[in-house]
């Protein structure tokens, strides 16, 4: 006992402190920033990943972007924080899309700062885009934790990301997108990447019922919460064997049992698979914001590298790159020349499987607005 | 660095390979670093566990599964979320991580930082945690990869006393996770951008602060999360993510400079890049003047985002808030709908917390397990749900009237 | 026995003959029509109730169109018949939305014709419109039964028809809406005159639950089926008492369960009334069908004459057609303005009423394609 | 005319007032017409129907609210439906009208007429019934309104030997009722109209006759609607009020007479209403010739409808098949929706017939009582639905693929 008391680390020692909160974000502001907060005028991308941003004060700021895997190393971490010191002041941001920025005052650093970042951290600068010129850089993929961390996953997250945006690199670098395309990925269906409303996206699927395993339902789960969980009803208690019974032409193999019980593993090396659907939007931007579609039901888990859903979200990206007008959205692309189209020029197949048969969401939900765009 | 023998990974070595930044050579990197740490004398809790995340990883790869099974309850004194449980399924092969709980730490609004801040983060998880993170989550949070059950707590009290024990300009607290308030996030609002029609960063922080409780102690019927967006331009996803969106938005005139219009005019096609694309044609350029017929702009942001110089949302700022947003379990994916049209600026935050403790004490009482709010609504009707949160129907919360004449009239009935 | 047997109609003593169907339509063609059968080249709307149709024969037919009451004793429906026998070669049509069409070939003959309807008749010459010169007439109400023989009505039909059609009378005569405008009418929410697809529409409404008298109930119902037609689960079974319970926060007052069960009236003379929808179209010219949309819930029932019915229908009218541009039906132009602004310019007012909270109906719905419009 | 005393009726004489034609002064024609004819010696089996009918329509508007009452099982020898049995609530008050049934007569397609034959059933309904009548119910059937049980069967006698009995052209048969084939209608297609894209009145006619069992024996769940238009305008609103809707469409060109646009031209302004009000920007007007770009079209009809001298449907006819449409009871009002883009016209009338059969078969065997054909599909799902009517899936069926992937995958877990 005294040995231990003897090797307790501080962290070991203090007094138990909580909800005190984040920082205040106040301190975490670079000098410029905090003096021209809510007072900045005008901002202009200067190349991408480097947007000029001038305050009403006349004060100019460039804030410059890079490529982040996400999923940093502290060691990595403390090397952004090296660059942040030599050329931002020791502040920085990420995005909502996980990049990294700078701030510089000193637009004749830019070209070193990027010089060094590629260097020392491999990271691109870009993710931008000039709207005023209508070009458009494709950002990072939000994504989520797959076989990384997670246990429901139907695929990976991280090594499709990688794969992705080694393919459309170039897309991330330079400015050559008719109009903003975001790309998501999440690893099952509860798609905490929010795919389910991105231009395009991944979404991870498994295909097979879920194995219910009496013995380990009966040690881990708790029996009506995990009936209750299935959105479909296709799950009925067993209570003489205290299990759970599974009417698989009901189930469509979401996961959402096995979320509630461990006992019932639904992952299938074979069968799982990614969906790629298109056609989400947020912004309000011309057009209203729109739920993701599936265009593509199924496609094979093909470690380290997913060709096929590389492939498809090139094809995907490009068709539609070569065909829109200026601001034109995946969406809004797709209003334009019609699903039929859409099909045709990517060369998908439109199969039943595309065909809406989930009944759960209410028709009142068709009349709901979705958007902050209204008249007064 | 390559003194430290790693495992034999050639599949994942593959996706060291091409030019966009790798997430293996973090996890080898982290691998070899926090085993050299060590070495080097520094005080490295969980040595081996990036380099057992090479190995599960590798075999996932391999086999085309995941090797992480469920959680169960793990957590901090006092607090009830924050953390993810993990354990391996491969406890005799990968004992390194046996256990790999993730946390959720509390990022500052707008994800602003000093490095100091981030160096003492960093310095704290290379002791306490396998050196590897997310910057961000999903949702918002610093999240902290992988660590044993009996390092939660120190691990969480270095952050608490991140200031005094690593240097950093403040504490950071644990965010939340399960059936509770999710960490709130912004936009970086007025801090960066000159469409912010509200101070994204202050609300964000403030709800933070206000509900410390609901954010740390899971105990509603489901997640509730709240995101801030300074325009309608939603560079949150707020829409899409939260429960709760808050989208900064305006009532009155967009504001033109025609000088700057005529700038613009000589790089860019003002008729087809911006007369053309407004969504109800409510503008019109004669090569002299823009003139915005604003009784027929419905503020979707597209002129202004083609010529920031030129245009500026109005003066009469505030936000509307949209309801219900989430991912498709259980009944299907939404994207919020409006349930306050406009709340001026200066009202914005003490009706957003009215609203939101009134949502809550609704929910908490009629929502069933794992039934998000948006669901709840639906299953209630709106109507219930304005008389909850004290509005009055409007035309702008729907797209369209109902199509059936299947009305409630409760109230001759009683 | 041999009384009766004396007294026999020939109707009563002919053999039992059956599913030997409707006439041929040939038989029931003018010649004009038959020789030039398929072999239309194009119309021509000579004056507002006057079709030109020229074949690619040549020849010549005028279309000549008068608006009916539907309800026709067999006395009215002779001398119709006497008025084609003179002008029309004993030859005549009724259109689908009831109205009277007479075929001449001399187009001389036209104006008398008018002359003579509008004389023995009183039926109104109109009801067409011109495409060419987006130009609309006004045509027929179409409708249902209502107090004059149905037992579900929550208001009249016939009455309202005609106080609205008295209200909207020149629109029928000539042509003077901006774009196609249809308006129905159904009795109760069964909606016989498929008002869920209408320009304007009106359709009876019941506000109360229905009174449930157990003494019929158990004499005249089946309880299990009056249960299950409740859409909304609002009914169920007393199997002791051999009834039905109701949960009136439940209950829509749609009266489903009355045409179920004879047992459980729903009429309320003070609360029955008549809701107001728009928006509906059913062609696919332009923008894709649409379903009605309510927007007035409820106006009382105010016979004779319906004022505030009659009001509230030529107030959505006549604002539409100052508003509207060439062949912008009342959903496109609500679509261009915004419903903001429909509410505005009406002076209606949006109520919770009108937020939909049907649950029923799925969301799939809302991704099936209701119009024949596509790309090939 | 005034020697026949009618009922005092100070409510309903208002609305013989006003320039619209009168239902009232219907009503009062036959009650007094009705009653001259007898008094003339002619043969009437119910005089003082209409009579009644003016006593209960009355009080009805005094105290707003109907005075008919269920029906109950009226039928003819030989037939399940084409009956609505209607009772009196006031048999004491008004005992003319106790009984007051309603005989559904199958109209001829298009609602063409020679007046010999409407003659004939004005003869036989003076006779046997109120003299009442409606051209046409909405369905698109005769109305013949009000009689009693006992001549019923007369009635639909006098109708099957009309020929023969009251020198029509032809016998007049019995329509639908009840959970029965309902009388299918046609718009009046080629008989009248140039767009046309097949012979509605051949295909309404065809399944009519073949479908005489179905039409007049109700056997269903509930009720079944066939209605036949020539082309997108859908003038018999078919879209809307039938299960099954035949839309007529092209998949060619648009015919165009460049000649006859140049005329047009001279009278209305083509580009802005054609060339601006195309949904698709499809089409184009230099001044001297007008270009559609088919590709981009979608038949929506438009154009030819402004200039039906100038332009045709194409010549690769045939016609969209639409499922489903109904009235809002019980799970919403439906609009039908594709389930077959396109069948050439030669083969429409086969596959229509062959797709109607397969489809009755599987709603008799799977339809819950009361259970429309379209709402059976939402709850079994299209893709069974396919596999019924042999169709495969395309895209023509969807305004867009689904947004959720809750994708069965049934052939995998067999
Ligand atoms: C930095 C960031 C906000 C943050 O707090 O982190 C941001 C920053 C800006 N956004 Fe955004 N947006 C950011 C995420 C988003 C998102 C959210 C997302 O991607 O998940 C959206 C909604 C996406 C959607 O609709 O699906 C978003 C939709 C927009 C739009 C709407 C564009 C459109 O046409 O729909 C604009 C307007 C524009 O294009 O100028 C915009 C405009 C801008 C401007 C121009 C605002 C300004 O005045 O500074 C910023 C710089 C753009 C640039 O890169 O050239 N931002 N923006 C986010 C950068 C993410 C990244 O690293 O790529
Ligand atoms: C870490 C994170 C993904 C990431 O890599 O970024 C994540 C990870 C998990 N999410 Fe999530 N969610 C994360 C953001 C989201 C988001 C996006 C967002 O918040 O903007 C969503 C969609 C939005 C929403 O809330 O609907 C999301 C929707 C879900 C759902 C489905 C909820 C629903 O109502 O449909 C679940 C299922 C559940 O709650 O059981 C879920 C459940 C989970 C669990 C806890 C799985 C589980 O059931 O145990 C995952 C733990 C993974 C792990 O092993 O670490 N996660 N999750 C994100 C949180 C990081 C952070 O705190 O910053
Ligand atoms: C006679 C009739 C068909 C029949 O078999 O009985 C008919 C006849 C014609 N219709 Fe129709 N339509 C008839 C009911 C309909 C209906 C059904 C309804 O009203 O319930 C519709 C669908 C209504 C809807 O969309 O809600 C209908 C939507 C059209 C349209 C589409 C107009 C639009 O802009 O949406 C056209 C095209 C046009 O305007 O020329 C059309 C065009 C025509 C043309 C021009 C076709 C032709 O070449 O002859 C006909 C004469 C129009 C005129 O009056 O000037 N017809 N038309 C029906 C007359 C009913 C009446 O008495 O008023
Ligand atoms: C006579 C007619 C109204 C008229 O005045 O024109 C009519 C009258 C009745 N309809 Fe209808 N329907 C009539 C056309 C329609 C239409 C329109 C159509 O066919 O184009 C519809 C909407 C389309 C549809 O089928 O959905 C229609 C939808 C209904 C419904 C609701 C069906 C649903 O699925 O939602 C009912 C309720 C029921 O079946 O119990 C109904 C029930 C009735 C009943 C039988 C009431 C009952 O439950 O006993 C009515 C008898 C009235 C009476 O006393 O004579 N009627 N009914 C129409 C038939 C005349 C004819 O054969 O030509
Ligand atoms: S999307 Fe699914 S598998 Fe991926 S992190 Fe979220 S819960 Fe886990
Ligand atoms: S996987 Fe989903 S649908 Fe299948 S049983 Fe589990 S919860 Fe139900
Ligand atoms: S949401 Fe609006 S205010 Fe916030 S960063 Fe994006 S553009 Fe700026
Ligand atoms: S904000 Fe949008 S709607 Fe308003 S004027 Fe600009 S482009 Fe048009
Ligand atoms: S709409 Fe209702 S009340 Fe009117 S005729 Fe049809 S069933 Fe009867
Ligand atoms: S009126 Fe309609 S909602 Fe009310 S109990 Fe009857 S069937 Fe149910
Ligand atoms: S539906 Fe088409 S073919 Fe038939 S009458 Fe109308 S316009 Fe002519
Ligand atoms: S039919 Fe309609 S879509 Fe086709 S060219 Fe004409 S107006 Fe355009």
């Amino acid at each position: 006992m005294v040995a231990q008391e003897v090797e307790k680390e501080p962290e070991e020692t203090v007094e138990i402190k909580t909800d005190f909160g984040p920082p205040h974000y106040e301190i975490m502001l670079h000098p410029i920033i905090k003096k021209n907060y809510g007072k900045w005028k005008y901002h202009e991308v200067v190349r991408p990943g480097v947007i000029k941003r001038v305050a009403e004060s006349g004060d100019v700021l460039y804030v410059v972007r890079f490529g982040s895997p996400r999923l940093l190393s502290v060691y990595t971490v403390r090397d952004i924080c090296d660059i942040a010191d030599k050329y931002s002041d020791g502040y920085l941001r990420f995005t909502s899309r996980h990049n990294v920025e700078f701030f510089l005052t000193d637009p004749d650093k830019i070209e070193p700062l990027i010089q060094e970042v590629q260097e020392k951290l491999g990271f691109p600068c870009g993710g931008t885009w000039d709207a005023t010129k209508g070009e458009y850089g494709l950002s990072n993929i939000v994504h989520t934790q797959g076989w990384v961390h997670c246990h429901t996953p139907a695929t990976d997250a991280s090594g499709i990301v990688k794969s992705v945006m080694d393919e459309l690199y170039d897309y991330f670098t330079d400015h050559k997108l008719p109009a903003l395309c975001r790309i998501s990925l999440a690893c099952c269906a509860n798609m905490c990447g929010a795919v389910h409303a991105s231009d395009i996206s991944m979404v991870g699927v498994h295909r097979k019922i879920p194995k219910i395993d009496d013995d380990a339902v009966r040690r881990t789960c708790e029996i009506p919460s995990t009936v209750a969980a299935c959105p479909t009803g296709a799950l009925k208690p067993d209570m003489k064997r205290k299990t759970v019974i599974l009417d698989k032409d009901k189930c469509m193999y979401c996961g959402n049992c096995y979320t509630m019980c461990p006992g019932m593993p639904i992952f299938d090396p074979e069968n799982d698979g990614v969906a790629v659907l298109v056609a989400g939007k947020i912004s309000d931007a011309r057009y209203p914001p729109q739920l993701s579609k599936v265009v593509v039901p199924w496609l094979p888990n093909n470690p380290p590298r997913w060709p096929e859903v590389v492939q498809t979200v090139k094809k995907i990206l490009e068709t539609w790159a070569t065909h829109a007008e200026k601001y034109e959205r995946i969406a809004e692309w797709i209003h334009r020349i019609g699903w039929e189209r859409f099909f045709e020029l990517t060369g998908l197949e439109f199969t039943e499987k595309l065909i809406d048969d989930y009944k759960r969401t209410p028709y009142i939900y068709a009349s709901y607005r979705t958007s902050a765009a209204f008249r007064w | 660095m390559t003194d430290v023998e790693l495992p034999e990974t050639p599949l994942l070595d593959e996706l060291e390979k091409g030019p966009w930044p790798s997430f293996v050579k973090e996890i080898k990197r982290a691998a070899i670093e926090q085993e050299k740490a060590m070495k080097a004398g520094k005080k490295i809790k969980l040595p081996g566990a990036a380099k057992g995340l090479l190995k599960v990883l590798e075999l996932a790869y391999k086999e085309k599964r995941t090797h992480w099974k469920h959680g169960g309850i793990v957590a901090v004194v006092g607090y009830g979320g924050g953390v993810i449980g993990r354990y391996c399924d491969l406890e005799d092969k990968v004992p390194e991580v046996w256990h790999f709980h993730t946390m959720r730490i509390n990022m500052p609004s707008g994800w602003f930082y000093q490095t100091k801040a981030l160096r003492a983060i960093c310095d704290a998880w290379e002791k306490w945690g396998s050196g590897l993170t997310n910057f961000h989550g999903s949702t918002g949070d610093i999240i902290l990869l992988g660590t044993r059950t009996e390092y939660l707590q120190p691990m969480a009290n270095a952050l608490a006393y991140l200031d005094k024990l690593y240097g950093s300009p403040a504490p950071f607290d644990i965010g939340g996770s399960g059936s509770d308030l999710r960490t709130p996030s912004a936009c970086m609002g007025p801090a960066l951008c000159e469409f912010a029609c509200y101070d994204t960063l202050k609300a964000c922080y403030e709800f933070t602060m206000r509900y410390q409780n609901e954010l740390h102690r899971p105990m509603w019927p489901y997640k509730f999360k709240i995101k801030c967006s300074g325009c309608p331009n939603d560079c949150v996803a707020a829409k899409a993510r939260s429960d709760f969106a808050i989208i900064g938005t305006w009532k009155d005139e967009i504001q033109i400079d025609q000088e700057a219009v005529k700038e613009y005019a000589k790089v860019i096609d003002i008729e087809k890049q911006v007369v053309k694309k407004c969504p109800t044609g409510a503008i019109s350029w004669d090569g002299k003047e823009l003139k915005i017929d604003n009784r027929e702009c419905i503020r979707c942001m597209h002129c202004i985002n083609v010529m920031p110089k030129a245009l500026k949302p109005g003066k009469e700022r505030g936000a509307t808030i949209l309801i219900g947003g989430k991912a498709p379990f259980v009944d299907g994916a939404i994207i919020g709908w409006v349930a306050i049209p406009f709340i001026p600026e200066n009202e914005l935050i003490e009706k957003c917390c009215e609203v939101l403790e009134a949502i809550w004490e609704w929910w908490d009482e009629e929502g069933k397990f794992r039934e998000r709010v948006g669901e709840l609504i639906w299953r209630k009707g709106m109507d219930e749900f304005l008389k909850v949160i004290n509005q009055k129907a409007d035309v702008r919360m729907v797209y369209a009237p109902r199509n059936n004449p299947f009305i409630f009239w409760r109230e001759l009935n009683q």
